[in-house]
């Protein structure tokens, strides 16, 4: 009975051989449900998620830097130098009174100082401070600030 | 063997062979298209150089491309800085208006025609258009007429 | 024109006449396997020389070269899948083949000369399976080629030679890779096609000698017949090729790397078996003595086997002892290459298929 | 008719076909439904311009030959350089554009990473199980910078020079070589512990150092309690304290202690500076004879000790450290608890605690611990760590999904919590918060241990600067610790102003009057100058090399112009006035007598404080010397200047002294 089983069995191998070793060994693991559900010991770096585009997350730092001594964090216009000014300085989250200006308007204000829009001499000039690039960034920043 | 009457056999032998055919054919075809490559190992013959307003008026060496950019007012005109002679690169003389090889003293006037020497064929212009980014984008593959310029 | 093959007397049941035959089924069956060995052959010489247009044998291009192939070339990775493949099924194929004809103890005079010839054209497809395993340069290729040199190097005296010569150097490198190149795309071709001209011409003539009554009667014209029996055959093995070749491509690992070890790293698997045999005992025993007595009995088969009965048929009964050893020879072969391709994990310890490896 | 032939046109039609699937596969590939798409896009978005749009159907590619690379990432990625799709979705998106880099020439794998050769999403962005090296995550894609551009990066990767400050204050480089970088020995060295602090202290201390001082770059080893108590015991070998009554006045002490202004590097009950430990329980912590020693003179103690010598009288160092063993207790602390812990330290085993010290590697922060041999470095090489094979990191049992199993996901998650992996492994855990991790891990990746051709390297931000004064100078520097606060060409800290002009700046007298009684000129500053007890030819010293050395060319230049400006006259002054309140609204962010703003220093008296070239120069352009000044920038007339200076020169205090 054996002999009989020989040839065919040599067959059988060999043609199971080849086409076991043509798919290759292969070890990737496949992300399953249950396992990431064993995840959070493992922690995956995700991008802190922010509202603000790139350009007004420039202009977000850029305003931290210079603005917000005067106009206050978020644009309340309460910065802890504001008490110290002859006029108060500009609410950039007041919506109406931003609506007010055109973007560049709020540029020139910001490149020219308060005299540009012949406001108070309080609101230095930036414009040499700054570059183009930067103002713009601020300006995007200072609209998100009236938004919500 | 009898093929003058039809029979389903021979019909299916004929298929049979049509198949056979079609299968060389196929893979002497397949085999064809393989030869010719789909990306280049080669500095590529359409690229970027810099934006319009970095070239002054007059004649500029693009020396990495071996190319000349030549902007007369709003117009920019690229052409060869290859001597059509035998590959050297090639000068341009302002005093006396023209291109001048330093091998075998071809000249080409301002339009790139041989005035003198043994150099075969005028230089070439390059089409050159307005990449998005707004840079130049030369494109070495299509000869234009030199009287061809972009206008910026 | 008239012309006759092994097949074609068998199909006509000229030699097995009165002979007790063990399975109606297997009754003189050769099922083509030397054409399409020849078929094989074929493809592997014309996917290869296409391959060759785009291939560079330089330690710092191989890689690159076999990523365009894989990604940008037009048909570049169908034809080396089927240049794989096909090279894979060859070795088995050209096994089956030899089985076959050691059960139907055809190798006997006049043809215990091709049966060596065959013999060689089998270590020969081994060579150039080989020399073929490196070039695509990767880990694989890499770490591949190291555990072969090592078995080389265990050899006694000429070992370390052996291997420095094979090698060009001590380690694996550049001079490793042209030379593999050379050998698998120059040497063996050449010498495998003078082989297996030689292989064919001898059968034709070993079978008039031993069916004499083959001149002259039962003759079949050539066309369309046999040109279409010979095709089909063909078509048969590039259609299990081109399958092969449209479901599983050919594997490309990492860049070849000396500093990272694959764990554990493997021979090709047409010589796992080989790599688990040295894993038994002395390298000199297992890769060296045991190996090629076997090789030696192999060749010298048909001039030890006193019989002569039991010719033309498969297994026939006056043959029993042959075939037991013979069977028992092909399950031991192929059963170490099945263990060691997949029963062995780190540190070559064992692990069951669906086991998984400590890493580190 | 064998059986082959009656199966031949079965066989011949079936290999045809099978040719045409092959044929069919390797057309039909993923790339091209992105071309198609992206043509899709961009004939809708040049609709009406003049040109018709050109597009080829195909691959493209990026071949760097310096760099070995090639990317054909664009194959997909095909809006790159088109600004019109800057806001389409991936892959089409355009790139943003940073400063030069212009991938016609740097490719893209060489900074993101992925491989280029691959034209599948799968493949080219990985990790596959043949390709491990798959794109970085955005937030450490700053490691590729330090490639051509170094690692001081301060402005361009604020992530990657964070980290690689953090490599070295943290001390990782005390057990981790990096890339040839000298050691840093960043703890206190540990002799004579025995002396310095309490058993049951040090016991809490190793348990967990942060409940102690939040603030503590002192990693948590995460002792048990009998191992800490063995480690203490161990450390702890050698003979007590003298015992030496400290007697002082509590009163006189404290006022000396606030006048001296500690907050502004200690902390005291949550208020003040964080370059000092926490002082408001340092009471059980420290025996008063080492405090004693500590104030007297700290440089003796640990010469790296950042905290300056005061050069107080033993007197008031007795009234100070009484006040402290009087006040700064830890008042949550249970006297039971305490001396069981002692107790427990007492019974501790001085052989396991030495094992333990040596397995956790204290030598690679804190030095002369007896009994240990100093060996550093026992972390493995980091190197070329940012191109460690996946191969060699082990994730241990955690099942990560293939996907996340790249070389960054596992140093991140090493670094956020060390002994993640397996059991018992060395790293102590700096509980570090995910920015940090994230900093650390980017450093980490620029470690590659690898040369870009020279024509791509571009050194950019300030090296570390490697400044240091001699002489008198250079001792008082080393005795005050001035670099602490300030910083003298380039080298120091950020918490005062920069002095590397200093001697161009201010006024002789001003100067030595307020190096003996310093009071703030920003009305906002909570960190102030510290009252040193400067001795009178320390004071010359500091004074002379300031006039000598630290002095730039631009305002010495000016002392002929300004001699001509007549800044005494009083119509300049006046018109000065004009400018500053009227037309500049200076007033705005400086005070002068109280009135006006906080933001920039107070101008009363400056005419006693700053040299008139200073202040001409400076309003010439206030970003000549401070880069990052919040001054605006006025293109101001000589005239105004001329007037402007004579105005605030001129400003004296109302106050009558």
């Amino acid at each position: 009975m054996l002999l009989r089983l020989g040839p065919t069995l040599t067959l059988f191998a060999a043609l199971s051989l080849f086409f076991l070793t043509a798919t290759g060994s292969s070890i990737a693991v496949a992300a399953s449900s249950e396992e990431r559900a064993q995840l959070p010991l493992f922690e995956v770096p995700h991008k802190p998620e922010s509202t603000l585009t790139a350009s007004e997350q420039r202009g977000a730092n850029l305003y931290a830097y210079y603005c917000a001594v005067c106009h206050g964090k978020n644009g309340e216009g309460d910065g802890f130098n504001s008490s110290q000014l002859s006029t108060p300085p500009a609410k950039h989250d007041d919506a109406t009174f931003m609506s007010t200006f055109s973007d560049v308007d709020v540029a020139k204000a910001i490149k020219g100082g308060g005299p540009a829009l012949g406001r108070s001499t309080d609101m230095p000039p930036w414009g040499r401070v700054l570059t183009d690039r930067e103002v713009s960034d601020l300006v995007a920043f200072v609209r998100t600030l009236s938004k919500q | 063997m009898s093929a003058d009457k039809f029979t389903r056999r021979n019909f299916l032998a004929g298929v049979g062979w049509l198949a056979t055919l079609g299968t060389f054919g196929g893979l002497t075809a397949a085999s064809a298209r393989y030869l010719f490559p789909n990306v280049l190992y080669e500095p590529p013959l359409e690229f970027k150089i810099a934006l319009p307003e970095e070239y002054p008026e007059g004649v500029t060496f693009v020396a990495a491309k071996r190319i000349f950019v030549i902007r007369e007012q709003n117009l920019i005109k690229v052409v060869s800085g290859v001597c059509t002679h035998i590959g050297c690169t090639i000068r341009w003389s302002d005093e006396r208006n023209r291109f001048e090889c330093p091998c075998h003293g071809t000249m080409f006037s301002a339009n790139g025609a041989v005035t003198a020497g043994p150099a075969p064929k005028p230089l070439p212009w390059y089409e050159v258009s307005l990449a998005p980014d707004g840079r130049l984008l030369v494109n070495e593959r299509q000869i234009v007429p030199f009287q061809q310029a972009l206008t910026v | 024109m008239a012309l006759h093959t092994r097949n074609e007397t068998f199909e006509n049941g000229s030699a097995t006449s009165g002979i007790p035959v063990v399975s109606k089924w297997l009754e003189d069956k050769t099922f083509g396997l030397g054409l399409i060995n020849i078929s094989l052959f074929v493809i592997l010489n014309v996917t290869g020389i296409l391959l060759m247009f785009y291939y560079a044998a330089d330690t710092d291009r191989a890689y690159q070269d076999i990523k365009d192939l894989q990604f940008v070339i037009t048909f570049g990775a169908i034809f080396r899948n089927m240049h794989r493949w096909s090279a894979y099924a060859m070795i088995a194929l050209v096994f089956l083949h030899m089985s076959r004809v050691f059960y139907m103890a055809e190798y006997r005079r006049p043809r215990q000369l091709n049966w060596v010839i065959g013999w060689c054209l089998f270590l020969c497809t081994l060579i150039a399976s080989l020399t073929g395993y490196l070039l695509p340069w990767d880990q694989k290729a890499y770490w591949g080629m190291t555990i072969m040199s090592n078995v080389m190097a265990s050899a006694p005296i000429i070992g370390e030679k052996l291997k420095y010569v094979v090698l060009g150097g001590s380690e694996i490198g550049q001079n490793a890779l042209s030379r593999a190149f050379d050998l698998h795309v120059k040497v063996m071709p050449l010498i495998m096609s003078f082989l297996i001209a030689l292989h064919v011409i001898r059968n034709r003539t070993d079978d008039l000698i031993a069916n004499p009554q083959l001149h002259g009667d039962a003759e079949v014209s050539v066309w369309p017949n046999i040109i279409c029996r010979e095709l089909s055959k063909f078509f048969i093995i590039l259609i299990i090729i081109m399958v092969a070749a449209i479901l599983f491509g050919a594997p490309l690992e990492e860049e070849a790397n000396p500093s990272v070890t694959p764990i554990p790293a493997k021979a090709p698997w047409f010589f796992l078996g080989l790599q688990e045999l040295l894993s038994w005992g002395a390298p000199f025993w297992f890769a060296i003595v045991i190996p090629n007595m076997v090789l030696l009995f192999a060749f010298l088969v048909p001039y030890i086997e006193r019989g002569q009965t039991g010719g033309g048929v498969w297994l026939h009964p006056s043959r029993r002892l042959q075939n037991i050893l013979f069977t028992a020879f092909v399950t031991v072969a192929i059963g170490l290459i099945i263990l060691g391709a997949f029963f062995r994990g780190p540190a070559w310890r064992f692990y069951w298929p669906w086991e998984s490896w400590p890493l580190h | 008719m064998s059986f082959f032939q009656r199966i031949f046109p079965i066989l011949a039609l079936l290999s045809f076909l099978l040719l045409i699937g092959l044929v069919w596969k390797d057309y039909d590939r993923p790339y091209l439904e992105y071309q198609r798409k992206f043509k899709a896009l961009l004939d809708q978005k040049s609709t009406g311009s003049s040109k018709p749009v050109e597009f080829g159907f195909g691959y493209r590619q990026r071949w760097s030959k310096e760099l070995g690379r090639v990317d054909r990432c664009e194959t997909c990625h095909l809006g790159l350089d088109d600004p019109r799709f800057k806001d389409a979705p991936q892959p089409f998106t355009t790139h943003p554009v940073i400063a030069e880099h212009a991938y016609e020439k740097f490719g893209c794998t060489e900074c993101h990473g992925g491989q280029g050769m691959a034209t599948t999403v799968e493949d080219a962005h990985g990790p596959t199980e043949n390709w491990n090296k798959a794109l970085y995550h955005d937030n450490f894609m700053e490691n590729s910078c330090s490639l051509c551009h170094g690692e001081y990066l301060q402005a361009q990767a604020p992530v990657l020079f964070r980290g690689q400050t953090m490599f070295f204050e943290y001390g990782c480089r005390g057990c981790h070589k990096a890339d040839g970088k000298a050691r840093t020995v960043t703890g206190p060295p540990l002799d004579e512990m025995s002396k310095r602090v309490k058993s049951d202290w040090l016991y809490r201390w190793l348990m967990g150092p942060k409940d102690y001082w939040p603030q503590t770059k002192m990693p948590d080893a995460k002792f048990t309690s009998q191992e800490a108590a063995d480690v203490s015991a161990f450390l702890l070998q050698g003979p007590g304290p003298k015992g030496q009554a400290i007697s002082g006045d509590a009163g006189p002490g404290k006022t000396t202690l606030l006048e001296s202004r500690c907050t502004t590097c200690h902390t005291i009950e949550g208020k003040g500076g964080k370059t000092g430990p926490e002082l408001s329980k340092v009471a059980s912590k420290a025996y008063p004879e080492r405090l004693f020693k500590v104030v007297k003179d700290p440089h003796a103690l640990w010469s790296d000790s950042k905290m300056p010598i005061f050069g107080f009288a033993d007197k008031d160092i007795n009234d100070i450290v009484t006040f402290m063993s009087q006040e700064y207790m830890d008042l949550d602390l249970n006297e039971n608890e305490a001396a069981r812990q002692a107790q427990l330290v007492a019974s501790g085993s001085k052989e396991r605690g030495k094992e333990l010290a040596v397995k956790q590697g204290c030598v690679g922060c804190h030095s002369k611990i007896e009994g240990v041999k100093e060996i550093g470095e026992l972390g493995p090489d980091m190197s070329t760590f940012g191109v460690v094979h996946i191969s060699l990191l082990d994730f241990g049992d955690i099942k990560v999904p293939f996907k996340e199993r790249t070389v960054p996901n596992w140093i991140y998650n090493k670094i956020k919590s060390p002994r993640l992996f397996k059991e018992g492994l060395k790293m102590p855990d700096y509980y570090f918060s995910a920015e940090e991790a994230t900093a650390i891990t980017t450093y980490t990746l620029s470690l590659k241990g690898k040369e870009v051709p020279a024509s791509y390297t571009l050194p950019l931000g300030e090296r570390p600067s490697d400044y240091a004064p001699q002489g008198a100078f250079g001792k008082i520097v080393d005795k005050y610790r001035c670099l602490v606060c300030h910083k003298i060409n380039g080298k120091g800290g950020e918490v005062a102003n920069d002095l590397s002009q200093e001697g161009s700046r201010v006024q002789e007298a001003w100067i030595k009057k307020f190096m003996k009684a310093p009071d703030t000129i920003r009305p906002m500053l909570e960190e102030r100058m510290p009252p040193f007890k400067i001795l009178d030819p320390e004071n010359d010293a500091i004074f002379a090399y300031c006039r000598t050395t630290l002095v730039t060319d631009k305002v010495e230049d000016l002392t002929g112009p300004v001699d001509k400006m007549a800044l005494g006259d009083p119509q300049i002054i006046r018109d000065g006035e004009k400018l500053y309140f009227e037309k500049y609204g200076c007033n705005a962010c400086h005070q002068i007598n109280q009135k006006g703003g906080l933001v920039g220093p107070d101008l009363t008296e400056t005419g006693k404080r700053l040299r008139p070239e200073w202040v001409v120069y400076y309003l010439h352009d206030p970003k000549a010397f401070v880069k990052r000044s919040v001054e605006p920038v006025y293109a101001l007339t000589d005239k105004e200047i001329q007037a402007l200076t004579a105005f605030v020169l001129s400003s004296r205090s109302s106050v009558t002294h």
